[in-house]
């Protein structure tokens, strides 16, 4: 394995903003990215990357090739929760073992870019449906999360539970899927995507300048931002023993292999192959958050976010992205 | 004209504001004052906000209301401070008033 | 008339931001801009307007034409609210008459834009002496609004209000002519354009990557945000009978046909004919609404903002500019 | 050293906020705190902010003061809760003081 | 259930919040509750907050706490006032409680 | 001395739009820049400034020159405010005179700025190593001020303090060196200054129409917001006498001439020898006043921001680079 490849991909002006805010961080500088700022750098990435999958996607027209790929996308968005949450279970209580699966099984936008750039060094495109992968790994993960709690949690604490506080563990599954479907960052990707599909090339002319040519600059800014949360809720981990971090980095790696696979199998490209394993190992820290503190209150976010904030995320960018890359170049030749 | 009224306080879980107003549009308090994303620390550690996922934040709710509304407010708050937290207070206060404006 | 049109405008990728965020409010999404990313982007859109017409002014410099045009410009800003006025009060008391009177007076530059957006569809290009018009469309309406308030309602409580709160409504002229032309809105446009104007096209060299090309992206983050507020306020109007929504649609309909009979008679090419007809249609929501609250507290914001925005703003972008344009073709030719 | 005071907390318009601080001033008390863009609901409807025309937004002042400048305050802004609404509440409090603080 | 405690609010400048914080952990009360940058005027004038340096801004906390750690927090407090100034009130409050929320 | 220098700088766009600010503030008009987005514009400001600046290193290489205008740079940033130190103090007491005479030896990141933009409209290019001088210049004056004060206001009240409150005055030269050294806008240009030196050009090509192509526009809101803070200070020093503005007008004069002296003495080209005057006449805004606040809270923030901000800045802008350019033009000749 080529270390060259990790050292360019580390190289990269956004990689190296986030180690610029992690070490911010950890010198306790207050340098920091007020809020709503960092708000201003997320709704625009997902607006640009929806957006340009969309034209993207407007080119290649969806095919059978895309549907199948989407099919295999929705699928490890719904198994990979299942088997993680077993694997925790051994540890965790339902609760726990719930929202850090519902995270695992779904994706992380940072990640996904982080693979599309790494990609473009080595001169690579993906497809542009890949970017509807994306948008449909989101939510899955959220349901399937919720539906294993309410398995695995009623057998415990069945009675008390229905007995004294009725209306509130009345629990509402439309208020669940409307939270996991139409949450604001799976609207505004899956609508910037569609408003690429429809307005194709000659919106793409439009808006250019603004989704493209200004991208990176907003990714290192994010990223700067991401640096600094991440270095901060490191700590939260680290009295949570082994198991919780070994879990972070063993997990994504995990579902990146079975990602691979089933590339593979689905007869996908190198550059496809490799996003589609990324999105399999990533693991969310917006989408899946918002909705388990309201669907599953008992977790705990100081565990579920910093996982895959703090560790898979860097992990992923630094250390998987190159590593699974490797892996496809073995098993594509 | 000067009235006695009960001020009550509330601070809990910015996600569940939407519910605690709920709540209180339902038992029909006059009005409210919400300040959002306040920081803060408590039993559950602190609360400094975390603007990636937009969890860890606290709403402010001030009420003014009634003895009878107060209590109401209590009673019907009770459940989700159990689940999420946060710290409930009350205080006596006057407020100034004459008839409800008429605009509007 | 060609329907083609209305469908290539509604398919531009900042309208269609805007109908995703009417999507996202009417499905409850928690998508949202938050505070204060919309100042941003209003803001930037002032600026990159007003620089933009300056710049332009500057290459067409400032004679007879331009002048006659400017004239027009306030004339129109300052007879439409008085018809309104009258119209409203059938139904309205003088404040809210008054308010909404001023409000479809002034302008919106949004409203501007799309129009501006649409005739670049169609290949053509309105005068940059457009800008300056829209600048001095602003304020008079505020003044007219205020003037037409004061004379009707101190005919009905003009004993009660001059005796118990001498101070508050000694009313102060000062104020009111100082909120109506140098309020933000008003003077960051004219500054801009000023600025433009002076600078010339060296000053376009300097900022047109930042004033041009990224425009249609901050344009579509704005619209969005003005979708989802659309549709929240819409719920404002609905039930305030059929009176009130119907004025938002007869009206600007009116005013331009009024306007397009104007720039016939001054001898406007068929794009500036368009804008002018736009802006005349076209109410204010920005300018407008602060200088109310501050002028007239007895009227209801909860009933001028949401025409502007959630009925007029809508109507004029998406079946206004193609029939005013449609009037235009078969006047001109 | 203690002393008691009065808190007189107000919530009104953002825009009527400069009106109440000009009040404040001429009345001379000696300090206020206020936090901007509050949100709420009255007698006027839910005031959830608006940022488009940056209307619907409240703002909350408290003063702490003696009793002879409280009952000055409600008496000089009346006249704008009548006009723009808002509620005005008064309590007790007691405050931490010694010689003024000599530093600016 | 009822319990009665002190409410201790502080107004200081934003810079020295991180330091009153540290205190309030030292003394060990069971929470606070922090509004960052609000504006104001006192003893040192006007200070509305100043953009490009971050200076000149206010910010307020709330303590809840009983009797003892109030006096504590005055006394520990006090040498910040004098340096930095700002507004220290103590008032009387009621807090609706129960056994600490078990979840976290 | 050519007056056309001076007004080709004035009617630059972004040195105009600091005006309208000025003139906003002036005509006590509401346009103002809600926080936090200045925040995003100087984050942007001193972000594009350490990015460039590193790569243009990256391209010249730390040569033997390099390293003696760095060394230069740090001396002038030590040695600027022990004089000042002692003009001050003939008036004010030492917590004051230091602090004015930290704000005066450190630099303002907008008037570096402005002096590159003059030069670019003269056809000429400072060295990219002349952002490291900028970064490096920064921090020092805040020791130095601080030293000052620790040995001139001891011996006034070293009893009295040492008794009664020792935990407070129990100053932690840690906290000191971490806040001069690791603030955040410290800590951004020259974290970004390395990355833009370790990515190179091939970093650039990815930044750059983030860092570049829009800078102008971002620097334009930036000075917007500075016109309008600016004007607001003035008032702040306006009853101080006349000792403080004309020291706030005679030392940056003073501290010019110097540098121009040493730049012609370690052999600068005019394009540096410019950037390098300019960078000891220009006073901090940012990084000093916050460290100030916590180390000398004695000092009066309404004294030291205003005369940096709303009389030095501007000074410099409008007449100190032009004159600074016409001596260096004498000199080098
Ligand atoms: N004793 C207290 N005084 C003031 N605020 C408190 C106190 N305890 C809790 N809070 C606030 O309530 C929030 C939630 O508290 P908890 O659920 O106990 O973590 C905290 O983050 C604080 O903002
Ligand atoms: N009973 C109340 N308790 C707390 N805040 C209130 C109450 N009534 C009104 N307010 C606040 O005052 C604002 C204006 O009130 P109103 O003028 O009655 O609509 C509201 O939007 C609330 O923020
Ligand atoms: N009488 C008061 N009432 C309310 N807030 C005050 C009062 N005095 C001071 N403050 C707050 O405390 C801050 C600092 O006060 P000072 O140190 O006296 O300038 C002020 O900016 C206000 O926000
Ligand atoms: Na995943
Ligand atoms: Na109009
Ligand atoms: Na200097």
């Amino acid at each position: 394995m080529n270390t060259s490849i990790i050292i360019d991909n580390l190289l990269h002006p956004p990689v190296l903003f986030f180690f610029l805010g992690m070490i911010a961080s950890f010198c306790k500088s207050d340098l920091k990215i007020p809020e709503p700022l960092p708000k201003l750098f997320s709704l625009y990435l997902l607006f640009a990357i929806g957006f340009h999958g969309g034209v993207e996607l407007h080119k290649t027209g969806i095919n059978h090739a895309v549907l199948v790929t989407l099919g295999a996308a929705i699928l490890m968005a719904a198994i990979i929760p299942v088997y993680a949450f077993f694997i925790l279970k051994i540890k965790l209580d339902a609760a726990n073992a719930a929202a850090i699966a519902a995270t695992y099984g779904s994706i992380s936008a940072v990640t996904f870019i982080t693979a599309i750039t790494f990609l473009e060094t080595s001169g690579m495109e993906s497809g542009g449906y890949m970017v509807a992968a994306l948008a449909l790994m989101e939510s899955p993960a959220i349901v399937i999360g919720i539906v294993l709690y309410k398995l695995f949690d009623k057998q415990v604490n069945k009675d008390e539970s229905s007995a004294s506080e009725p209306e509130l563990h009345g629990f509402s599954w439309f208020k669940v899927l409307h939270e996991a479907f139409l949450n604001g960052s799976v609207l505004l990707i899956t609508g910037s995507l569609f408003i690429g599909l429809v307005s194709g090339e000659k919106g793409w002319d439009t808006l250019s300048p603004f989704a493209k040519d200004i991208f990176k600059g907003m990714l290192s800014f994010f990223l700067l931002d991401m640096g600094i949360i991440a270095a901060k809720r490191i700590g939260d981990v680290k009295n949570t023993g082994i198991f919780l971090p070994a879990f972070s980095i063993i997990i994504p790696v995990v579902n990146a292999c079975i990602g691979i696979s089933i590339a593979k199998l689905i007869g996908l490209n190198m550059a496809d192959a490799l996003v589609f394993s990324v999105l399999c190992a990533s693991a969310s820290y917006i989408a899946v958050p918002a909705a388990m503190r309201m669907s599953i209150p008992d977790a705990n976010p100081r565990l579920y976010i910093p996982m895959a904030l703090a560790i898979t995320l860097p992990f992923n960018s630094i250390v998987g992205i190159p590593l699974y890359f490797y892996l496809i170049t073995l098993f594509w030749k | 004209m000067i009235k006695h009224r009960k001020k009550v306080e509330i601070v809990t879980d910015s996600a569940e504001i939407e519910t605690v107003i709920e709540l209180l549009d339902e038992i029909g308090v006059s009005g409210y004052t919400v300040i959002r994303d306040v920081i803060g620390k408590g039993g559950r550690g602190k609360r400094t906000g975390d603007e990636i996922t937009d969890l860890l934040k606290n709403s402010y709710i001030m009420v003014i209301c009634n003895d009878i509304e107060a209590h109401r407010i209590i009673e019907a708050i009770t459940p989700i401070r159990k689940r999420f937290g946060g710290i409930f207070i009350v205080s006596d206060v006057v407020i100034i008033t004459d008839n409800p404006p008429d605009n509007r």
